[in-house]
């Protein structure tokens, strides 16, 4: 559903992103990893259309490389910040409510509150978005505004860096639970390869902007290469 | 006073309470925006009063622009001439009624926002002295178009406000309702929008544009309407204006004054509430005739940027602010949902 | 036709540099703080009237007030790089509203204090006719035009080699990373006001010299210092320079080709040309916007 | 949000009474003349000025009656039409018989209507436009006009009978209508005229004097501006010397004033003018004038008061008249008006139908060593004109 073909970032001098090309396909998970300042996000950034990259990019058939952010979002790419960036000055009902009027092009209260009951939020529904919310409640209003936005595709980035192991086995299980729920291709960033083994049916790997791995999980860690590349952050 | 389906929609079950006591406080300020006429003001009063509901239409539609759309714009003088000189040449050169005219010089104001579209894509200080540009390119071309608009000497040969249904708009009576309605009618415009989908976007817009861009809003378009439905009403009171007063010259028009008051006004009453720029207005605009004017005859305007300064400084939010943080209860939604957002 | 062409590129030229002048500090405290300050024209214009007042009460020249706009200028740029230190929320919109308020603040006070007559140097001297071949000028313009160029010339070399001016250069250009590495930001934009104050001080005595002043001009000059650092881009003295001379020309060429009642006009839509067809300004090393 | 009410509704009531407090007391037979004057803003010299010949003018007037008292409200109207119209209703709610209005005809335009509709008298020394007497208004009064100014600069231009003139005109309003009228006038006489234009925003003249200098080559260059304009002109003429054999201004530069302030600028230039310098008044009630004025401020009168003193004369005097003969309140102040017939230090004034002056016209006085010498017209001048003479 998603095709990428040479796509190529460049800030200034610096190559972010260098002919990088794969496909995913309809109801993925996919794992992307590697090393920080691999360019993970700045992919994200080139889906989403936050950033200009050059190359194609087509999405469920049809290209995307020029379409300004707001058409890919309405179109079913629907992405998290690693940061949260919740809509300053609304509450997280607000937030939901924009997201599904723009990305979505309806208004349907019920399957707001159905998100907000999926993502545990339902109990701070009427906060401030930005100031009463603790950072996991952030993390999951991220993905929540996602969902409202009825996406295709989920891009979800480290939504599970900073969860203790127990945590971050319960929230793979509510992953799983919205990619059947849903009927999501999502593609996550994630350091932890336990978590990939578990959660994705294929991992891609970036270093220094390219792709150097592409497989099974499995295989994927056992490609000598991403070894060499990964060792730092994989094995700490 | 009506409260948009809009907004019934998002406040669920605390809506009904909400509406009552919105309309409640609608009928209260009505009532007391009536009492001049009831209490048999002076017209100098009137006269007074007629100008600072003008400013307020004014500063509403700079507010507007500043809430809803994130722009703070330094020329709104541009938009109010050009409404003003739009009707007054309408109704002056081709006979339209000027009733009519009136809403079209704000729409004459509209299409030459059009011009001021690259001017989106500009942030803070540079949209803000981009549009102080076109007021000022707007003056002169009203100078040297001296064919259309009479030049450095002015218009003054154009119609004033009629008569309708045997109530004549012209007097001061007249013309503080038709100057009072209006405001009233863009108040309720701007509070359906802001409660509206478009204004929580609009909202978000100001501090988190990508994060609200990536789920669909379309900022550049929503932005775009903001600065037309400002340029909108700032054009339609440049028109009242006009009527009003019967002497147009670009000047005049396009003076400095229709910039920097709005922002003073909307400032100080609270620029991200609805309400707070019309009393901002009244309240300033009183002040300044009325008060500063007896302390320091020549240059009583110092007392204005001293408040300016201090409202900036000590209270951001201006007076309607400081309303929501000391009476929480009593403050209606109108004045304080900018606020919670805001603590 | 040439030689009007000439004396018009020799009048903009020199106009050009005391634009210059003016703009210098507003560019300044814009590229340490980003901060637009809308009564840095003021602060011309106050440094002017203690040009007015010193050659008015002593008979001296005008030249001698500088140490006292000095004094008076950089304390109340202090004073007001202070004011704006305090805003805490939407710095770039409300310090933009603080700033506009002391120039309406300082305006109104000069109105106050010198009433609204047309003030200008009475020194026949300085008025006096220089001639270089066909072209003329005022003596108090050439002046003017050395000092210009000699205090660019010390702010260029102040920034690129002092301790404080690479500092400055350290917080305009990424403030976090200035603390880290042990700058005090504050500091350094207290500096920079201070040293935008004495630019403005330097500004106001020339501008005096050679032109008019009445209360009301403060704006204008505000108005001319901003269209000046967007032309020049942000961080580039020489960019300054040259934007203001481009101004300074462009005014003087609509004049001689066109109709001095378009001169504004011209200025205007150079402006947004600018504002919108390039985002890094004519000179500027970054971009102004992202 | 009844407590707001409350403070709001106290907040307004507060502001109208304070508005109306002053109404109160009146002595019995003292008349209050409403005036609106710009002391601040562009025009605040302007306004300053004619507020002090109008302060002299109701001294004298008092001093002369001992039946009726006259005094002065006074407000600032900011030079914006808005407040002047305010200004104007209030003035007349607080008992004001008559008004006198300050400077510009936009000011004027919509201030003298309202006064209109409240059937008070207005008068005013500072609005020159045509425009203001086609509108019939009963009310109306002034005592200079655009065609007056006109008809000075006109006469003494067309006695010089240059070859060709260039007009240096800002495009505020009264200089943009006298540089027009000026061009219109002069090509009558077979004058060649160039105008240049220019904004009142700018300051560096010299592109304009050169283009005078290298592609007008007039015999005179005419200013139709302000005081900060003529220095910027003048001084510009200086650095480029164009060839020229006259410069040639009007209202507010054939001054004491200007000639102390920028004496290297103004020897032989001209203006309109009305008396020479040192003052040499011939009439009795221009002397004391010129005493009382000097009494009071310490400087020679100039031309903006001894306007506003002939107007507020001629108003002070027609509202005794009307008080003795009882119509005061009756509405028979305009008709008092309209029988003004009396010599001034500006000439003889009356009021025609439509409210003008229609006797006004100015002299043309020349800087001369720091003084001033009437030149023209003829039957009015004290001394010869210098003809080709510059400042430089």
């Amino acid at each position: 559903m998603l095709e990428l073909d040479a796509v190529t970032v460049r800030f200034g001098g610096l190559t972010a992103l260098s002919g990088i090309s794969f496909r995913i396909a309809q109801g993925e998970i996919l794992g992307l990893v590697g090393p920080n300042g691999a360019g993970k996000t700045t992919l994200f950034n080139s889906i989403s259309g936050l950033v200009k990259a050059r190359g194609r990019i087509s999405f469920n058939g049809r290209e995307v490389t020029s379409l300004p952010l707001h058409k890919r979002a309405r179109a079913g790419i629907g992405r998290t910040f690693q940061i949260p960036q919740p809509m300053h000055h609304l509450t997280v009902r607000e937030n939901l409510a924009v997201a599904q009027v723009f990305g979505a092009g309806r208004y349907d209260e019920k399957r707001i509150d159905e998100i907000l009951a999926v993502m545990e939020l339902s109990h701070k529904a009427d906060a401030d978005a930005a100031t009463a919310l603790a950072l996991q409640e952030l993390k999951r209003l991220e993905i929540a505004k996602a969902l409202a936005t009825e996406p295709k595709l989920l891009l979800l980035d480290e939504v599970l860096a900073g969860l203790e192991s127990n945590a971050k086995r319960s929230f793979m299980l509510k992953l799983k639970e919205l990619h059947a729920l849903f009927g999501l291709t999502i593609v996550i960033v994630e350091h932890d390869i336990e978590t990939i083994s578990g959660l994705c049916t294929r991992a891609v790997v970036l270093n220094f902007g390219q792709l150097i791995a592409d497989g099974t999980p499995a295989e994927v860690f056992n490609n000598p290469a991403v070894v060499e590349s990964y060792t730092g952050t994989a094995h700490a | 006073m009506p409260v948009t389906s809009n907004a019934s929609a998002q406040a669920a079950p605390a809506a009904a309470s909400q509406r009552g006591r919105g309309a409640l406080i609608g009928a209260g300020l009505l009532a007391l925006a009536l009492l001049p006429l009831v209490a048999g003001a002076s017209p100098y009063m009137l006269g007074l009063l007629i100008s600072a509901l003008i400013l307020a239409g004014l500063a509403l539609s700079w507010a507007l622009l500043g809430n809803l759309g994130g722009m703070v714009s330094f020329g709104h003088a541009a938009f109010f001439g050009v409404g003003a000189y739009g009707s007054a040449l309408l109704a002056g050169k081709l006979g339209v009624p000027v009733l009519l005219a009136i809403p079209l010089g704000g729409l004459i104001a509209t299409v030459f926002s059009l011009a001021m579209l690259p001017a989106l894509r500009l942030s803070g200080p540079y949209f803000a002295l981009a549009i102080l540009a076109y007021a000022q390119i707007f003056r002169i071309l009203a100078t040297e178009l001296d064919w259309l608009t009479g030049g450095a000497a002015g218009l003054q040969r154009y119609p004033g406000l009629p008569t309708v249904l045997g109530f004549n708009l012209a007097d001061r009576a007249g013309s503080y309702v038709l100057v009072l309605a209006c405001v009233v009618v863009f108040a309720l415009v701007y509070m359906a929008l802001r409660r509206s989908h478009v204004g929580t976007a609009l909202r978000a817009i100001a501090d988190s544009e990508d994060a609200t861009r990536v789920v669909g809003v379309n900022a550049t378009v929503l932005k775009t309407w903001m600065l037309l439905l400002s340029a909108f009403i700032a054009g339609v009171f440049g028109a009242l204006n006009a009527h009003i007063i019967g002497f147009l010259e670009p000047d005049y028009a396009f003076s400095g004054i229709w910039s920097v008051m709005p922002i003073i006004a909307a400032v100080f009453g609270g620029y991200r509430s609805v309400l707070g720029p019309i009393f901002g207005a009244v309240v300033i605009y009183l002040f300044d005739q009325v008060i500063a004017k007896s302390l320091i005859p020549v240059g009583h305007q110092i007392l204005l940027g001293i408040v300016l300064a201090i409202m900036v400084l000590l209270a951001p939010n201006g007076l309607s602010g400081l309303v929501a943080r000391f009476l929480p209860r009593l403050a209606g939604r109108g004045l304080s949902n900018a606020e919670k957002g805001h603590a | 036709m040439t030689e009007l062409i000439l004396q018009a590129l020799f009048s903009g030229v020199l106009i050009g540099s005391v634009y210059a002048l003016v703009a210098l500090g507003l560019a300044l405290a814009f590229g340490a703080m980003r901060i637009i300050n809308l009564a840095h024209g003021e602060l011309v214009l106050l440094a002017a009237y203690m040009a007015y007042l010193v050659e008015s009460r002593t008979g001296l020249d005008p030249y001698f007030a500088i140490p006292l706009a000095l004094v008076v200028v950089a304390a109340a740029s202090f004073v007001l790089f202070l004011l704006v230190d305090r805003i805490k929320d939407h710095r770039e919109l409300n310090s933009l509203i603080l700033t506009f308020a002391i120039g309406i603040i300082l305006t109104n006070a000069i109105l106050l204090v010198f009433a609204s007559d047309v003030r200008t140097t009475a020194s026949p001297f300085l008025q006096d006719a220089v001639s270089l071949g066909d072209l003329f000028a005022m003596r108090s313009e050439i002046i003017a035009f050395v000092l210009s160029l000699v205090l660019m010339g010390a702010l260029w070399w102040w920034l690129k080699s002092s301790w404080y001016g690479r500092a400055v250069r350290a917080v305009s250009s990424n403030r976090g990373a200035a603390k880290l590495m042990g700058i005090n930001p504050t500091r350094i934009e207290t500096v920079s006001f201070l040293v935008a104050g004495a630019l403005a001080s330097f500004a106001g005595v020339a501008l005096y010299t050679m032109s008019v002043v009445q209360p009301a001009t403060g704006h204008a000059l505000t108005v001319k210092a901003f269209i000046i650092t967007v032309l020049a881009g942000v961080g580039s003295i020489p960019g300054v320079f040259l934007g203001a001379v481009l101004l300074g020309v462009t005014e003087a060429l609509t004049v001689t080709l066109a109709s001095s009642a378009l001169q504004e006009l011209a200025g205007m839509v150079l402006f947004l040309l600018v504002l919108f067809l390039m985002p890094n300004g004519l000179f500027g090393a970054r971009a102004r916007r992202g | 949000m009844v407590g707001r009410t409350i403070v709001s509704a106290a907040l307004v009531f507060s502001l109208t009474v304070a508005a109306t407090a002053t109404e109160a007391q009146d002595a019995p037979k003292t008349f209050t003349i409403g005036a609106h004057m710009p002391l601040t803003g562009s025009l605040a010299r302007s306004g300053q000025a004619f507020t002090e010949g109008m302060q002299v003018a109701v001294k004298m007037c008092n001093a002369a009656s001992p039946k009726f008292q006259v005094k002065v409200d006074l407000i600032d109207d900011e030079s914006t039409p808005a407040k002047a119209v305010s200004a104007v209703e209030k003035l007349s709610s607080d008992g004001a018989v008559a008004l006198i209005g300050g400077y510009g005809s936009n000011i004027i335009g919509p201030a003298s209507d309202a006064s209109d509709k409240l059937g008070k008298v207005y008068i005013t020394a500072g609005a020159v436009s045509d425009e203001l007497t086609k509108r019939g208004l009963k009310t109306f009064f002034r005592i200079n006009n655009n065609a007056g100014y006109e008809r000075g600069i006109a006469t003494l231009i067309g006695d010089l009978k240059p070859a060709k003139v260039s007009i240096v005109a800002s495009t505020k309003e009264a200089p943009a209508l006298l540089a027009e009228g000026l061009e219109k006038d002069l090509a009558a006489k077979g004058i060649a005229v160039t105008v240049h234009k220019f904004d009142p925003a700018i300051t560096d003249f010299k592109p304009i004097i050169n283009k005078i200098k290298l592609q007008d080559k007039p015999d005179i260059i005419m200013m139709s501006a302000y005081e900060n304009d003529y220095v910027g002109i003048i001084r510009a003429a200086k650095v480029l010397k164009p060839n020229v054999k006259l410069i040639v201004g009007t209202w507010s530069l054939a001054t004491p004033k200007m000639y102390t302030e920028f004496p290297d600028l103004m020897n032989n230039v001209v203006g309109t003018s009305f008396l020479p310098f040192p003052v040499e008044v011939k009439d009795e009630e221009g002397r004391k004038f010129s005493e009382i004025y000097k009494q009071s401020y310490n400087k020679e009168i100039e031309y903006l008061s001894t306007l506003s003193f002939v107007e507020t004369m001629a108003l002070c005097e027609a509202i005794v008249r009307a008080a003795e003969a009882g119509t005061l309140d009756k509405g028979g102040l305009a008709a008092e008006m309209r029988k003004t017939d009396r010599n001034s230090l500006l000439g003889r004034i009356q009021f025609d139908e439509t409210g003008d002056n229609p006797n006004f016209a100015l002299s043309m006085g020349q800087h001369r060593d720091g003084k001033i010498v009437l030149v023209s017209p003829k039957s009015a001048a004290t001394g010869e004109i210098a003809y080709p003479a510059l400042p430089w």
